[in-house]
């Protein structure tokens, strides 16, 4: 994250197929921003996505970008980030990418914490697949694109984050650019895993989550001066854990945008296996030399499990 | 003096010290100049059920193992009971004196259709349905019962007990004794075994004193065992080689998620991540330490070793059938995007759960067909340990000049079996790595311009590019162009042509023996070394065999397979499965078909008296397949 | 006068109405009594991409498509430059005049890399890079533009617009009006393409007339169609023919995860969960709705599904390549534990994600090794939309008969194409029932004592017993006896044998034609119909063809085809893939090499003129292998 | 549930293999004791279970049971349920094989509801595999049968379901049993889908979480006369979760088993799924005809699909 760059194009030139008024645009608005306000070097950023509408993203985005599997860029980028630590890695995923298919991995990177940033692109829908209900859409809730109420419950993903182990945890407003922005450095900032869950209009599908119905409903935490949700020290972790928590089941006339948890006190994957891994940093799996000049290997397999040996 | 030739077989519960018994036996035979090989056998199980090793001490290097077995060590009665037919006329079984007291029916652990066969063979012999019965029955063919007072023997020497601690030691040293080893090599087995529990070592060391003093006193005639004098051996598994080839190989970054036979692989390199180096030459070098992460699942474990990759580090990921039924998609992926990963795959006993501790060749179909479209993937295969250690690194050079999934299949007999290694050498196979990209102004990450498919590397870190599991083109982005979709399905697929032409033959297919013999064996994996074995014992026997020995599947070697095959006389296909998939495979690419069979699929190991066995009845014309039975 | 043969292509965004287009259409002409086949072409894309249907209206029952089409509509520039060579001379292209000053450097949806290839071929024709220099293309090949304006005669007709989403309509209205339809035809099919939304019938019902009114005044001559007398038909696609034959065979219980091009089966059935049953008779059953599960991944539709069916359910589950490698573990339990379970399989472009929404025939090796170890399992496929009916009957009654996995192939050119039917028979295929137990009090899951290798299948609710994907006994208890294992693979096995003997060949492979032809093709899926439409066109040239269709691969009915093919000639292998699966598959069970093929692996469906080209071009021996390329 | 057994053995004659001290008997018996309170037809219950030494339980059962994949345990018990919802159906899965390979799957039966109960054994190991690190082991934990700390940190089940949706969370003590066996008496009862966390002691390779380990901690909820989980009306239900799910984050020197939650209002998904399926608890898919007395079809694919039929 050391080297930096002035005026770069983080948008590639590849012509984008969502479908206007997606609220994916904002997304890509907000990230090349946060990107550009970090003067990141684009070699050094990693976009992962799955499939999906959003799936899409890093084509869109002139940064390194590796466009998975259906609800597998969570492996995807963590395989990079462990490989590479010195990497930042973004995860671009649906809500049907993460929360379903991908919801084991969601679930296991908490445990991990090895320091990508997921952005989930909440729309409610499947988007790319003609509209079914994706598991952010509540009970009951019936948008146009499918023939009858949803017969299955929602998940809350901040709670979910929470709850996994998610050291950083906000949701943020496809429309509400500066601080997407905002939050996706922060973000990247941050040590550990981090997760925003982004409300997303998909226009084409979601009639209930229109643009409007988010625009007359979030409020930004940051806006309460008394907000604070960053945790220094272990003393506040159960407070404010239980504080973002609580606020995240609140979901109706007013919706929470904003950081609803930061945990510094949680060593990140790659802090631990620094402990374990000789020169992990320095040379991590990506950047070892694994011959000598003639070819051949540099490790000795008898003292590396010299136990194995007789005489 | 004919030459030392012992098979021996040491039997007891799960978690009954199997394992220490196994490693001590290997250590102080090896001391004393010789060599040794032998198998593990357990259920999925923890603790309690039926568990044996079955081993051949040799000097000359022993490749199979043979039933009937000239020394038995029960460590239970049920030992006694599942391999009532496993001893030799002459055999010495060694047990518990308190196991005479032991009635059949008592022996929970013994599943119950087992219980039922063994009864039932008791009965038709008129034999009671006991311990007793069971003496009687071993002493009719011949047999040496040699019962010893266990827990009196072993609260002499260590009285802090528990005795049923120590069975395992006791049982192991008494072998050694009877068979004429040095109490010294004993010990140092002893050393060798507990090298990681260091407390207790002196007290193991008292017993197998008290297992040297009772054969002493006893009226047991120890054999006059010749020594020799020892040279260099690592004492390795199949997990073990595998992971030592990976690592001097280049691997760097490893995934997995707990699976038999697999894990031990990946526990292994887990325990070393802090890597030792050669000294010469490689100060400057850039050297750090090895990434092992345990997954949440095999669908991570594929995707994960895939992303590691994809940043230049050379990633690979272990696993077994039911895991490696979840990285088919991976795999897909991987071709698609040409990804440099490497699968290794340790075959158990399938189908689903299958016989999980067990051994089979059943996956070689699949492997060679998994993930979903056309994509070019390598398969191939060891067949002992020194290709498991070789072909591990051959398995990463292959992933990186080629670009795409290697499937480095293995069996669980071999992974299970325990063989004495001549020193490792670090110069035999030379690292190669992936076309370095250096264009990084305009990088073409899938590059059509090249005569063999390959396009320069680059990696996440270095280089801005992009991809895609979508159909792409040359940038990497989602292209649904028809001409370039026909073009970049082109260049993938001649990846493949690039590798069958570039790769020696002894790297795929190897005929061993002489070419105009009567009968030739065709096999893969663990067999390998029983046949060659099979192919001298033969030969005393005026009969010459030779063998197809087959290591790659993909890209798979027909045309020399065909000229092999059509001057070939009696063939016949040895494979540790039910539908004789390698045969199937050698016909769908040369049109020869292979009549004749000798098939296993009981999960055990082939011995070679079956398969010898097999082969006459195949060549008197009395069937055209057999199905092997040996093994409890 | 010859036999009216309309081949007709709509291109226009995705999400612009191509669809209802399409339908509209459809309903039209059979109304005046013809008969349609069309099939759609999209991008993996929700808005904007460029989509098309191709079509073909004959009296008699088109089985095929074809190049060059006749009329061509094109809803927006992109159309006219990607389908630049697809036009006859004489056809006629209907466009918006205000397309003519359209450069193509603002088609932004066409991909760069079809751009680039556009803009080179019109380059080297000297013609300017816009919608005038296309046009001028057209005219020199003789092609007769039609403009029209668009956004002012819907403005006339439906001044409420936005006219945009009445150009679908006025296009399609358009073309019925030049091919000389009646408007009460046209006035139908809108009822009909709108049926799901009233409020919008009457807007475009003005449009249509509009279409009319506008063709009416202007200089163009209309066709003068042959009206037919109408027969009953159903218009289906592959989707929905699976969907109701499922659903008819006595599917109660489908589970799914979202994925093109399979979904639209479940989403279907998921509309039809209220089953309307047959009045005769059926008074007293149990009648009740089915139940249709979105599940949360693929790994649990499979299991789900496996889940269901252990309650006598019958059960299926529909999905595609990436879903389907995520299913290879359930369905290796599936045959381990003898559940009957279907799997649709709706093949699309490969490996990964590849082209997903378009065709492809490449998965056939993987589903037929698909999942670790060795199982039985049946992999059947549809070529036609009645086998799509009645094969999906049949996938159930396999299932049950013989408890194994059924994998039922279709493919995406399959699934998309719309075909008017005649009526379903409902006494086509009689409804078989897995083999009951009544033996609840001494109940064996597994009972070894079966000639065939079937057991009774009891089922939860009813029966207490045990099940496991580990080997087991015939309580369902684990087991490791070598015995017992061997045992139950073998009943496993036989079960595939039964099947081998009881099916009829016609289910299996038939050989359509004269015996002693010319050309032998081979092909499966979506290739039949056109083949034999293709056997027919080459009749007239005097050349004679049969066509041995392949119509399950597991198990294979080797013998058959193997005396088919020895008796044949020149054998053409045509397949919608690279590496000519199916003729791997019958190598391997015959040993016979077919050297010819006619591969297609753009992601486009076949169309006849291509695939008589090449058949002519292998009979002059110029090419072993073609590669067909037409497709936008 | 309507019919009922005297007398029955709910132990079957199958020999069990786990470790001797395993924590598993103890559930084998409050399952047992449960299926006799309530005089439970062996017919009527299924138990289904996924790879693990807690994978092996239903062949100790007398009911019909269903040892499944590693991980799709409730994916087959949400079959069955859905299937034949008058079945009651019993998960029986490792905390490895619920929660690391099978997470997804956990979290989406919240959404589900389908009404089937989850017990879940947490011992912290992967038992049948030697003893690795389970997701219930925390962060740094060192038990026996791992060489280092563990170095990925740990998924509170309680807390995991109750963020999901399940309408009944409960924790338990396989030597509570008396307990345990209401709990799962209670669990089957309930509607909706229910979760048991079952503390399970591994002697053989977890040395930290022993059985005294466990002694010493475990309380019972029930043992405060105040605490009422339970929510028979939506508006206790933000009160009653919040202090079920804080309750949840306790773990320590003192922790809590018993109920953390109960939930009446949400439907279940056979409930659900009865408002749009005819006929559905009557005649489910286990349990209709599917052809006529010769049999053939009694489905009418016309009137069943009216609108794609000309003339
Ligand atoms: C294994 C697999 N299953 C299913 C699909 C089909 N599929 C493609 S995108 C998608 C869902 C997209 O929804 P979401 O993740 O919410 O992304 P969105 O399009 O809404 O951005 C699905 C199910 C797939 N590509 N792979
Ligand atoms: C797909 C798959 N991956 C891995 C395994 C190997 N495996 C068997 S049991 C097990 C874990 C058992 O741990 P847990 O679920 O906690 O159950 P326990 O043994 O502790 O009861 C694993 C990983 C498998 N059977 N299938
Ligand atoms: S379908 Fe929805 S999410 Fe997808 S591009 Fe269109 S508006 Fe965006
Ligand atoms: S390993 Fe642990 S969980 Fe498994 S049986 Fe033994 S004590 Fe029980
Ligand atoms: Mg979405
Ligand atoms: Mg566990």
């Amino acid at each position: 994250m050391e080297k930096s760059v002035e005026r770069y194009n983080y948008r590639s030139n590849i012509t984008i197929d969502w479908c206007p008024g997606c609220g994916n645009f904002g997304i890509v608005s907000a990230v090349t921003q946060a990107l550009t306000d970090m003067k990141m070097d684009p070699k050094d950023v990693v976009a992962v996505s799955g499939i999906g509408c959003s799936g899409k993203t890093p084509h869109y985005l002139n940064i390194a970008g590796a466009h998975t599997l259906h609800g597998r860029s969570i492996p995807y980028a963590v395989g990079v980030k462990l490989a590479n630590p010195n990497l930042n890695v973004l995860v671009m995923g649906g809500d049907g990418d993460l929360l379903s298919i991908g919801a084991g991995h969601l679930v296991a990177e908490g445990r991990r914490n090895s320091g990508i940033v997921v952005l989930l692109y909440n729309n409610a829908v499947y988007g790319l697949t003609k509209g079914q209900a994706a598991p952010t859409m509540p009970l009951n809730e019936k948008v146009k694109s499918i023939p009858r109420p949803n017969i299955l419950d929602k998940i809350n993903p901040v709670a979910l984050a929470m709850t996994s182990g998610y050291s950083f945890v906000a949701r943020g407003f496809s429309s509400e650019i500066k601080q997407l922005s905002m939050l996706i450095e922060r973000a990247m900032k941050h040590k550990g895993s981090a997760i925003i869950e982004i409300l997303q209009p998909c226009p084409t599908y979601n009639d209930v989550n229109t643009l409007d119905w988010f625009r007359k409903r979030v409020y930004k935490l940051e806006d309460d001066k008394t907000w604070n949700p960053v945790v220094n020290d272990k003393s506040e972790e159960e407070e404010k854990f239980n504080k973002g928590y609580n606020l995240s089941l609140k979901w109706g006339d007013k919706i929470p945008i904003g950081i609803f948890y930061e945990n510094n006190t949680v060593p990140s994957f790659p802090e631990r296996l620094s402990k374990i891994v000789p020169d992990y940093i320095k040379y991590p799996p990506s950047d070892q030399d694994v011959s000598d000049k003639d070819g051949y290997t540099i490790v000795d397999p008898i003292k590396t499990f010299i136990e194995k040996e007789i005489e | 003096m004919q030459e030392t030739d012992i098979n021996l077989l040491v039997g007891g519960p799960q978690g009954g010290g199997i394992d220490s018994a196994a490693n001590m036996v290997s250590m102080a035979f090896s001391l004393a100049g010789y060599n040794i090989y032998g198998i593990r056998e357990y259920h999925s199980n923890i603790k309690g059920r039926h568990s044996y090793i079955h081993f051949r001490i040799m000097h000359k290097r022993p490749r199979s193992l043979k039933y009937p077995v000239d020394i038995m060590v029960a460590l239970d009665p049920d030992t006694l009971f599942e391999h009532m037919f496993d001893v030799s006329s002459n055999a010495k079984i060694i047990y518990d004196t308190s196991f005479d007291k032991f009635e059949l029916k008592n022996a929970r652990m013994i599943t119950s259709d087992t219980m039922e066969s063994i009864r039932n063979e008791l009965k038709s012999r008129n034999l009671t349905l006991d311990v007793h019965g069971i003496l009687d029955y071993f002493r009719s063919v011949g047999a040496v019962p040699i019962a010893m007072p266990f827990d009196k023997l072993i609260n002499d020497y260590v009285p802090e007990g528990p005795a049923t601690r120590y069975y395992n030691t006791l049982g192991a040293g008494t072998t050694l004794a009877i068979l004429g080893l040095d109490i010294e090599h004993a010990n140092e087995g002893i050393k060798y075994a507990f090298r990681k529990k260091p407390s207790v070592v002196d007290s193991n060391l008292r017993v197998i004193k008290a297992a040297y003093d009772y054969v002493d006193k006893s009226e047991i005639k120890p054999e006059q065992l010749k020594f020799y004098p020892v040279i260099p051996r690592i004492l390795l598994t199949g997990n073990d080689a595998v992971a030592i080839g990976k690592l001097m190989g280049g691997l760097r970054f490893q995934t997995y998620y707990p699976i038999t036979p697999a894990s031990d692989e990946s526990t292994l390199l887990e325990n070393h991540e802090d890597i030792k180096f050669l000294e010469n030459e490689t100060k400057n070098l850039k050297k750090g330490g090895l990434v092992v992460v345990q997954c949440e699942d095999e669908l991570s474990a594929v995707n994960m070793a895939n992303g590691g990759a994809l940043t230049g580090a050379r990633s690979a990921t272990a696993t077994s059938g039911p895991g490696f039924s979840l990285m088919a998609e991976g795999i897909s992926f991987a071709g698609m995007t040409e990804i440099p990963l490497v699968v290794t795959l340790y075959q158990r006993g399938g189908p689903s759960t299958g016989l999980p501790t067990r051994n089979g060749q059943s996956d070689l179909l699949f492997a060679l067909n998994t993930g979903h479209g056309e994509f070019p993937k390598m398969v191939i295969s060891s067949g002992d340990m020194e290709e498991c250690v070789y072909d591990a690194m051959k398995s990463l050079n292959y992933a990186q000049k080629y670009q795409m999934p290697v499937i480095h299949m293995i069996d669980k007999t071999l992974a299970n079996t325990m063989d004495l290694v001549p020193e490792i050498d670090v110069k035999r196979v030379r690292i190669e790595k992936y076309r370095d990209n250096n264009n990084h102004e305009n990088y073409k990450r899938y590059d059509l311009n090249t005569d063999d498919g390959v396009s320069p590397y680059g990696v996440f870190g270095k280089d801005v590019f992009w991809m895609t599991g979508d159909e792409h083109n040359e940038l990497g982005h989602v292209t649904e162009d028809t001409s370039l979709r026909d073009k970049m399905m082109e260049k993938r697929m001649r990846k493949l042509i690039t590798a069958d032409r570039e790769i020696p033959m002894e790297d795929r297919a190897i005929l061993y023996g002489n070419e105009n013999a009567d009968i030739t064996y065709i096999t893969w994996g663990s067999q390998k070394s029983l046949l060659l074995d099979a192919i001298d014992e033969l030969k005393k026997d005026g009969i010459s065999a030779n063998l197809l020995y087959l290591r790659m599947f993909a890209p798979f070697p027909s045309e020399y397979v065909g000229e092999v095959l059509k001057k070939s006389n009696l063939i016949i296909d040895v494979e540790s499965n039910m539908t004789a998939q390698a045969a199937k495979i050698i016909r769908m690419n040369t049109g020869i078909e292979v009549k004749s069979s000798i098939l296993k699929y009981n999960g055990r190991h082939m011995t070679i008296d079956e398969v010898i066995k097999s082969t006459k009845r195949i060549m008197g014309k009395e069937l055209e397949m057999v199905v092997l039975e040996n093994g409890s």
